[in-house]
C-alpha cells in the first residue's frame, strides 16, 4: 500500500536534488573547511557560497550574519542563551510565549536556574499573542522578546513584523523561531524587524542536523558550543559542510517554489477542513481560521483520543500527528493547546495533518473516508461519545 | 512500539460495547489524563456469564481492555478477581514502560465493577443452621 | 595529477561504504524518530540499532549510555559544562591539561567565568600528562578531569587507564576525549576506566557533524541543549539519523579494521619519519618517539615557517598541517607545542602530517622527494638559515 | 586565500638572496611571531640599483618580500621611498585579514635599509655658498 505522508511539520524527505547537492562533500569534497590546502579551501568556498545564497534567501544585509547550527533546537538555544549572557550587564528579562516550542521553552526555564526573570505571555483562543500584552510586558530590564513566528502544532503565524515595531521602539532585541514558517511561507528578516532567527533544514526538504541562526550585526551573542574559530567565533565544532550545502540548496528550491506551494497547500488545507466539518461531527479547529500555515490542519475530534486515531490512520498508510499526551510519551497533552483554552479532554483528542508539496488532492479524499471511520469505529467504544449522543446530535 | 498482541487487540478490540443488563460496571480513570475505562460484566453462577468494555484513550489503554475482558470471560469471580494490571501488560507481550501507567487501568475497572455487582445483589438469604 | 591527502587528523573522506548506509535514511526512511508511525519508528529504530553498534565497540555496558550529539565539540562541552553544572554542589574544581583541543580548553574558561575553577596541568617535553601531577592537583572540590586520549597534534598517547586508578579513587569523574582514538586504536571505556568519552565521524570515515558522548551509567550530566526529549533528555533537537548511522556504521568499520591498519600505518609512520630524519638537517620530531598514534608524523624544520611549507606541498599535491600560527589565523603558534616546552620559532616551523588508510608506501616517497626540495627552496631565502650554516653543518 | 598573484610570488619569488656588496640592509619581524623579513639595497646615482629580500614567514609574508622588491627596483630613492605596506598587499591583489598586519612587514624592511644606506654613506659635502 503506497503510505500516505501528512506529518511535514514533523519533518520531511530530503528532495532527491538536495542530496545530489550533499554527495560531493562526503566523499570527493570531503576537506576540513580550516584546513589551508586545496581540499580545505573547496569546503570553505562551499560553506560561503550556502552562507550566501541563505543571506540573500533571508534577507541579510551580510553574510556574517548568517550562522550555522547543528538543528533549529540549537539556533533557539544560541539566540537566546547567547543574548541572555552577552547583555547581562543591561538586564536579566526575557519575554516569550506559553505555546513556544520545547527548544525556547526550556532554555528559558534553564536560564531561570541562572538569576534570569521570564515572562511567558499568555495566547487567545487562536494562539495569538496580542501585541499589546509584549509592549506591557517590556520593562528597563528586558534584553530579548522571543516569540515564533509560526506555532508547529497549530499554525498560527505571529504578527511579528507588527510586534516588532513595539520592541525595538523600546530598543530590545527580538527573537523568531521561524523553524515552522522557513521555505513554508515568504520569510524576510529584515521586512520581520527581527533581529535573531532560527531555522531548521528538515522542515523543508532538507537533511536532519543542521539548523541556521540569522543575528544581525551588531547583535552580540555568547557562544554555547565552545572550541575553535567555526562560525565567526559563535559555534565551535568542525562544519557539517555536506549538511551546510544541503541546507541552502533545500531553502533555494524552497524559496523558489513559495509562489507555487503557498495557494496550491493553502486551497488543499481548505478543502481538508471543509470536508472534515462536513462529514465528522463533533469537530473543532485549533488555531486561527486565516492566519495559518499553508499546509497546517489540526482539529480536535470530541469523545476519542488521539493516539489511537493516529494508530489507526497508520495501519490504514496513514502519517499524521497529534497534541495528545500519549504520543509524546508526556503526562499532558499538548501545552499549546491547554494555553489556548482547550479542556485536557479535548486536547488529547487532537490530531494534526500537515501537507507537503507532493500530497494530491486524491491522497487527501482517501485521508477522509479512512478517518471517518476511524473516528466512527473509536466512538463506537467510547463510554463518552454514548453519553452525549442523546443531547446533541447532528 | 506495540507489540503484535496489541495491535490485534487495538485494532479488532473483543467484547467491545455496552452491556444491556449488566450486573455491575466499574471505571478507571479520567478524561484529563486521556484514559477512562468502563468495563460492565453479568455474573451467572458466581461466573463472569458476559462482559464488555468502552474505552477512551490510546491504543494501550483499548488493547488493555479488549483482552482484560477476554482473559476473565467465564471464569469464577474467584478466579478472575486475581487478575492485575500487570497480568494484562504481560498477557499483551509487554506494554511500552510509559504505558504501564496511565493507560494499563482495565484491570482496575474490571475490580470496581465486581464491586459494583456485590452491592447491587440482594444478599444472600442466611444459609440454615 | 594525483593528490596526496595526509592530514587524517583533521578530516577524513566519508567510506563509501558508510555514503551507502546513510542514504536510505534522507529519502526512503526519512521520518522523525520521534513520531510514532511506521515512517518515525522505522528511524528510531535505525537510531537504537546505531546506538546498540557504538555501545558494543567502546565496551558501554547499557545502550544508554550513548548520547548522539551534532560534533565532537559538543560532546567535549556535554561532558565538561554537564557535569560541572550537575555537581556544582559537590564542588566547583576541574582539571584538565595545557594541551587539550579547544573544545575542551575554551569550556573550561568559560566555566571559569561561572565560578568554577580549573587547573591547566603542564606536560612534558613528549606531550605526556604526569599521573602524579593529577594526583597532586586533586582537592575536596574536585568534581571532574579532563584529559584528552591522543593529542590531535602530536599524537601524545596519554596513560589514561593509569590515571583513572588514582581519579577514581578519590571519587572524581574522567572525562577523555577520544576524539583523535576512536577509529584509530582500540578503545574500551571500560578499560579505560573513564565515566565520560568523546568521540567525531568524521576522524574515522564518517560523516561531519555528528559526534557521540559516553557517559558511563550513573554519571549526572546537565545539559547543553535544551528542548525536546530525545537522546534520554541529554540532547535536544531531532537527531541526524542519517548521521548517526553513518557514525555507528564508519565506526564498525574502523573497529572490524583496527588489527591490520594499526600496525601498517605505525611501520609507514616510522618509515616516514626515519626518512625524513636521514634526508633532511635540523629536524625535530614532535611529540612521544613510541606513545603515539598509529599514523601521526609531527616534525618541525628548523629556519623555516610552516605555512609557507604547507603552501609548496599544496602546489605539489600534498595535505598536511601545521602548528604555525599562520595556518589558523591566531597570533600564537600552536599552545600544544609551546606547552611542550618549543620555542616559538620551532613551533612555527611545525608539519603534522597525518597518515590514513589508505596512504601507500609510494605516495611516502614522493611527499618525502618534495619535502626535502621544499625544506631547501625554503631554507634557501630564509634569513635565519644563512646565519647558522656556518655553525652547524651537517 | 591567497590571490594568484601571491602565489606567483611565493612559488617563484623575485630577488630572493642576500647582496653581497649591499649599501643598506634593513630588518622587521621577529622569529617569534613566525615572520622575520630582511631588505638588501644597493643604491648608484640617488636609485635603488639592485634590491633583495630573505625571509623567513608564511607564504603572505615571502610574497610581500618579493613582490616590493620588484615595485622598488629601479626607482629613485625619493619615489620608492613612498611604498607603503598597504601598497605592497594591494599591488598582491590584496591579502587576508589576519595577514595585514604580521606578515606585510615588507615595506618597513625596506624603509630600513633605507635608514641604514643613510646612516652609512659619508654625508655629502656641504653645498658651495
Ligand atoms: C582532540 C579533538 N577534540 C575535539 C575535536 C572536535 O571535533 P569536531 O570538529 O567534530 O567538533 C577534534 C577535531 O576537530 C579533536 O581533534
Ligand atoms: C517551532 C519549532 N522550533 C524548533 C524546532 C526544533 O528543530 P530541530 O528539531 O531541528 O532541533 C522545531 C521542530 O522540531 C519546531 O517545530
Amino acid at each position: 500500500m503506497e503510505r500516505i505522508y501528512l506529518d511535514h511539520a514533523a519533518t520531511t524527505p530530503v528532495d532527491p536534488r538536495v542530496v545530489e547537492a550533499m554527495l560531493p562533500y562526503f566523499t570527493a569534497n570531503f576537506g576540513n573547511p580550516s584546513s589551508i590546502y586545496q581540499e580545505g579551501r573547496a569546503a570553505k568556498k562551499a560553506i560561503e557560497e550556502s552562507r550566501e545564497k541563505v543571506a540573500e534567501i533571508l534577507g541579510a544585509a551580510d553574510t556574517r550574519e548568517i550562522i550555522f547550527t547543528g538543528s533549529g533546537s540549537e539556533a533557539d538555544n544560541l539566540a537566546i542563551t547567547g543574548v541572555a549572557w552577552a547583555y547581562r550587564k543591561k538586564g536579566n528579562h526575557i519575554i516569550t510565549s506559553a505555546i513556544e516550542h520545547p527548544a525556547v521553552l526550556e532554555t528559558c526555564k534553564e536560564l531561570e536556574k541562572h538569576g534570569f526573570a521570564v515572562t511567558y505571555l499568555p495566547v487567545d483562543e487562536y494562539g495569538l499573542v496580542a501585541p499589546e500584552a509584549v509592549r506591557d510586558a517590556i520593562t528597563d530590564r528586558t534584553i530579548l522578546v522571543s516569540l515564533m513566528h509560526a506555532n508547529n502544532e497549530v499554525g498560527t503565524i505571529q504578527p511579528i513584523a507588527e510586534i516588532s515595531k513595539i520592541v525595538r521602539a523600546k530598543g530590545v532585541l527580538l527573537h523568531t523561531d521561524a523553524v515552522q514558517t522557513a521555505g513554508s511561507i515568504p520569510l524576510q528578516a529584515d521586512e520581520l524587524g527581527v533581529d535573531l532567527l532560527s531555522l531548521s533544514a528538515h522542515k523543508f526538504y532538507g537533511p536532519k542536523g543542521v539548523g541556521v541562526l540569522y543575528a544581525k550585526k551588531g547583535t552580540r551573542l555568547h557562544r554555547l558550543i565552545h572550541g575553535g574559530a567555526q562560525e565567526g567565533r559563535l559555534r565551535a565544532g568542525t562544519e557539517n559542510v555536506a549538511g551546510i550545502v544541503g541546507l541552502a540548496k533545500a531553502l533555494e528550491l524552497a524559496a523558489a517554489g513559495l509562489e507555487e506551494t503557498v495557494p496550491r497547500l493553502a486551497e488543499l488545507r481548505d478543502y481538508f477542513i471543509n470536508k472534515i466539518f462536513s462529514r465528522i461531527d463533533h469537530v473543532k479547529l485549533n488555531g486561527h481560521p486565516t492566519r495559518r500555515l499553508p499546509g497546517n490542519i489540526n482539529v480536535s475530534f470530541e469523545f476519542v483520543e488521539g493516539e489511537s486515531i493516529l494508530l489507526n490512520l497508520d495501519l490504514e498508510g496513514i502519517a499524521a500527528s497529534s497534541g495528545s499526551a500519549c504520543t509524546s510519551g508526556a503526562l499532558e497533552p499538548s501545552h499549546v493547546l491547554l494555553a489556548m483554552g482547550l479542556p485536557h479532554e479535548t486536547a488529547h483528542g487532537s490530531v494534526r495533518f500537515t501537507i507537503g508539496k507532493d500530497n494530491t488532492k486524491e491522497q487527501l479524499d482517501y485521508v477522509l473516508g479512512v478517518l471517518e471511520e476511524t473516528i466512527a469505529r473509536l466512538r463506537a467504544i467510547s463510554p463518552l461519545y454514548r453519553e452525549q449522543r442523546g443531547r446533541k446530535e447532528k | 512500539m506495540y507489540t503484535e498482541a496489541v495491535m490485534d487487540h487495538f485494532y479488532n478490540p473483543r467484547n467491545a460495547g455496552e452491556l444491556a443488563d449488566a450486573d455491575g460496571v466499574g471505571e478507571a480513570g479520567n478524561p484529563v489524563c486521556g484514559d477512562i475505562m468502563k468495563i460492565y460484566v453479568k455474573i451467572e453462577d458466581d461466573r463472569i456469564a458476559d462482559i464488555s468494555f468502552q474505552t477512551f484513550g490510546c491504543g494501550a489503554a483499548i488493547a488493555t481492555s479488549s483482552i482484560l475482558t477476554e482473559l476473565v470471560k467465564g471464569k469464577t469471580v474467584a478466579e478472575a478477581e486475581k487478575i492485575t494490571n500487570r497480568a494484562v501488560a504481560e498477557a499483551l507481550g509487554g506494554l511500552p514502560p510509559q504505558k504501564m501507567h496511565c493507560s494499563n487501568l482495565a484491570a482496575d475497572a474490571f475490580h470496581k465493577a465486581l464491586e459494583a455487582y456485590r452491592q447491587n445483589r440482594p444478599k444472600p438469604a442466611p444459609a440454615a443452621e
